[in-house]
C-alpha cells in the first residue's frame, strides 16, 4: 500500500504515465502542484479508467490556485493539507513522482 | 526607444504556479510595455493554464498572476495569441480566458514567429 | 508519528519548497512528530540568510526558520549539496577562505548519512521533489 | 544499524547530465551502501540511459557518471533492476549496460515497490 | 527563419513536440542537452518524417556524453560548440524550447 | 555580430548554465562581440561567490569571472531576481540589513531593462533556459 503523488502536469511531464504504470490495488494517488491539471474532466480519461481499488485524490490549493474548481472530475476526492498529511500516515510508503 | 524599436514576441509555455517562470516571464513582459517597445505574447502549452478565471492562490501563498495579467491593456500590450492545439488538447474555450486573446491555428502562429524581431521564450 | 520530510526543490524553480513547508506545518498542526526535514539538491537554497523576497511575496526561509524554533525542528541542509550552491555555515566559510557565511538561523549543515538515518528512524518519510 | 535495518528501494529516473539529480541520488545510494543498508535500485524512465556505455563526458566539463556506476558491486550494492517499458521505448538492450541488471515487467515492477520499507525517490 | 533549440528528452517532456508544431520550412532545428535523445536512431520516427527543407543538427558535446554516438539517425548533422554559434548567426532568430 | 545570452537555469539544477558559458566561450573565439549576458531565474545563483564546488567539480562562478575578465563581458544580473534568491551586493546587502553580500567580482546587478536593451541591442540574442 503505497501513496503516490504526482506534482507535474500531464500535458508537458510523462511523470503520470510512469506512476500509472506501478500503481497497485490498494494503491492511492494523490495529485499536487502542477499534476492536479491530470484531475481536470477535459483530461481524466486514464485516471477515470482505473479501478475503483485505487483511490484518486487532488490537494485543494493547488486546484483552488489554478481556476480547476469546477472542472475536476468526479472520480477525485479533493482534501486539504492535513487530510495530505493523514494519508501519509494511513499509507506506510510513499513515492513521488516529480 | 519605440520609433524603431524591433518587436518582442514573448511565448509563454508555463502554467502559472509550478514555479516562479510564469511570474518572471511577466515582470519582463511589464518591463518591454514600460519601454513602449512592440509586443505580442503567445500563449502556448501550459501557458494557457495562465488565463483560467477563478484562479485563488491564498492556499498555497503565491501572488494571484490573474490579478495581473488583466493589466496589460493598460500599458497599451494587447495582440494576445492563444495557440489552437495547446486549448483544445486542455478542453479550454477561448471565451472564458481572463484575457481577449486571439486564436491562431498552427500555420498563424509560424507566420507571428516569422514576423516578430525577437523572441523571448519563456 | 515520527516523520521526516525531504526537500529538493529550489524555492523559485520549483513549488514543491513551498509545498513542503505547508505539509510540516500540517503535520505539526495534527501533533505529528518532526524527526527531520532534510534540504538537498536545489533545496538547499532554502536554508540561504540572504533571501530577500519582495514584502508582498511569501517568505519561505523566514517561514522555516520561525517554524524551526517554534518546534524545534531538526532542519538539516546536505553539506555537499550546500558547499557548491554557496550556502555555507561559518565554519566552512573559513575552511574555504570564502568572503562571507550565510547560513540561516536554524538550519544544520550535515551529511548524507542524516538522510540514511532518517529513513531508518522515522515511520514515514515523504519526499518533494522539484 | 543493517541488522534489523529497513531495506530500501532508490527510484532512479532521470538521464545522467540534464541536472545534478542522477550524479546527488548516487551519492546518496553511495552513503546508503556505506552504511551497509539493505538496497535496490530501480532505473526507469531516463535514468535507464545513465547505463549507457561510451559515455564520455570532456566537452560538457561534468563528471563521467557512468565511471562510477561500476564500483556499486564493490560496496556489496547488487540488486540492480530495469523497467521494461523503459528500455523498449528507448529501443535499449540490457545486455548492452555497464550494469548487470534484471529487466522487470510492470508486475514485477509492483512486487518490488510492495517489498520495499523505504523509498528514495529520483 | 528560426534556429529551435531542444533541450529536453523527448521521452519525459512534450518540448519537441511543440517546437515540431510550429516549425516552418527554412527552419533549423538544434537538439541540446537531454534534447539530443530525440536524434536517438531508436526514436527518431518523428524529426525523420519532416520535409528536407528542414534541417536538422545536434550538439556533439551532449551527443558524446551520452553515450549516443553510434546511436545516431543519419538524418541529423552532429556539430561542435563553434558550428552552434555560426548557426546562430546564420539564422536571425532563436526559439529556445526547454 | 553583437551577441547577448540570457541565462535561466541553475549551475546544478540544470545544464543550461554550462551550456550557456560554453556557448560564450566559443562565440568570443569566433571573435563575435558579447553584448552582455544577462541571467535571470534561478540562473542569479551562478554569480553567488560563495560556491565552493568540489575540486573535481566544474565551478562555473570562477569560470564566467574569469571570461568576464579577460573579455570585459557585460555580465548582468536582474536585481529582483538575485535578491528574492540571496545573490546581495555590498549596497543590497546594507539597504536590507543583511549580514552579508556574496555577488562575485565581474556580475553586476541591475534592472529587466537591461534585457529590454539586450533584445534592441543585439544582433542576436539566445535564451538557455532551465
Amino acid at each position: 500500500m503505497i501513496l503516490h503523488t504526482v506534482n507535474k502536469s500531464p500535458h508537458t511531464s510523462n511523470c503520470l504515465q510512469s506512476c500509472l504504470r506501478t500503481l497497485s490495488d490498494q494503491d492511492a494517488l494523490l495529485l499536487i502542484e502542477d499534476g492536479v491539471y491530470a484531475a481536470d474532466n477535459h483530461y481524466a480519461n486514464q485516471t477515470e479508467a482505473l479501478g475503483e481499488e485505487i483511490t484518486l485524490y487532488v490537494l485543494k490549493a493547488d486546484v483552488d490556485a489554478r481556476g480547476l474548481q469546477n472542472r475536476l472530475s468526479s472520480r477525485f476526492q479533493v482534501i486539504d493539507d492535513a487530510a495530505f498529511v493523514d494519508l501519509c500516515v494511513q499509507y506506510p510508503k510513499t513515492q513521488s513522482w516529480y | 526607444m519605440s520609433t524603431t524599436a524591433k518587436n518582442i514576441l514573448a511565448v509563454m509555455r508555463t502554467g502559472p504556479y509550478g514555479n516562479q517562470t510564469a511570474k518572471e516571464a511577466l515582470d519582463a513582459v511589464l518591463t518591454a510595455a514600460a519601454f513602449e517597445l512592440p509586443l505580442s505574447l503567445l500563449f502556448m502549452d501550459d501557458g494557457v493554464f495562465q488565463l483560467l478565471p477563478q484562479q485563488d492562490t491564498q492556499g498555497i501563498g503565491a501572488k494571484d498572476l490573474s490579478a495581473t495579467l488583466p493589466v496589460l491593456p493598460m500599458y497599451d500590450v494587447e495582440r494576445f495569441y492563444v495557440e489552437q492545439s495547446s486549448l483544445e488538447s486542455r478542453g479550454i474555450n477561448s471565451a472564458e480566458l481572463i484575457l481577449p486573446v486571439e486564436v491562431l491555428d498552427s500555420e498563424q502562429v509560424k507566420v507571428l514567429f516569422a514576423e516578430s524581431a525577437s523572441i523571448l521564450s519563456f | 508519528m515520527k516523520l521526516s520530510i525531504l526537500v529538493y526543490g529550489s524555492p523559485n524553480g520549483s513549488q514543491a519548497a513551498a509545498t513542503a513547508y505547508r505539509f510540516t506545518k500540517a503535520a505539526l498542526e495534527k501533533g505529528h512528530e518532526i524527526y527531520r526535514v532534510f534540504f538537498y539538491g536545489d533545496g538547499v537554497y532554502a536554508a540561504s540568510a540572504l533571501n530577500t523576497p519582495p514584502q508582498d511575496e511569501q517568505d519561505l526561509s523566514s517561514l522555516w526558520r520561525e517554524l524551526g524554533e517554534q518546534h524545534n525542528l531538526d532542519m538539516v541542509v546536505c553539506i555537499a549539496a550546500a558547499l557548491k550552491r554557496g550556502v555555507l555555515d561559518p565554519g566552512e566559510a573559513k575552511r574555504f577562505e570564502k568572503s562571507a557565511h550565510n547560513l540561516s538561523a536554524g538550519f544544520t549543515l550535515s551529511g548524507l548519512g542524516q538522510m540514511m538515518d532518517a529513513s531508518q528512524q522515522s515511520d514515514r518519510m515523504i519526499t518533494f521533489g522539484y
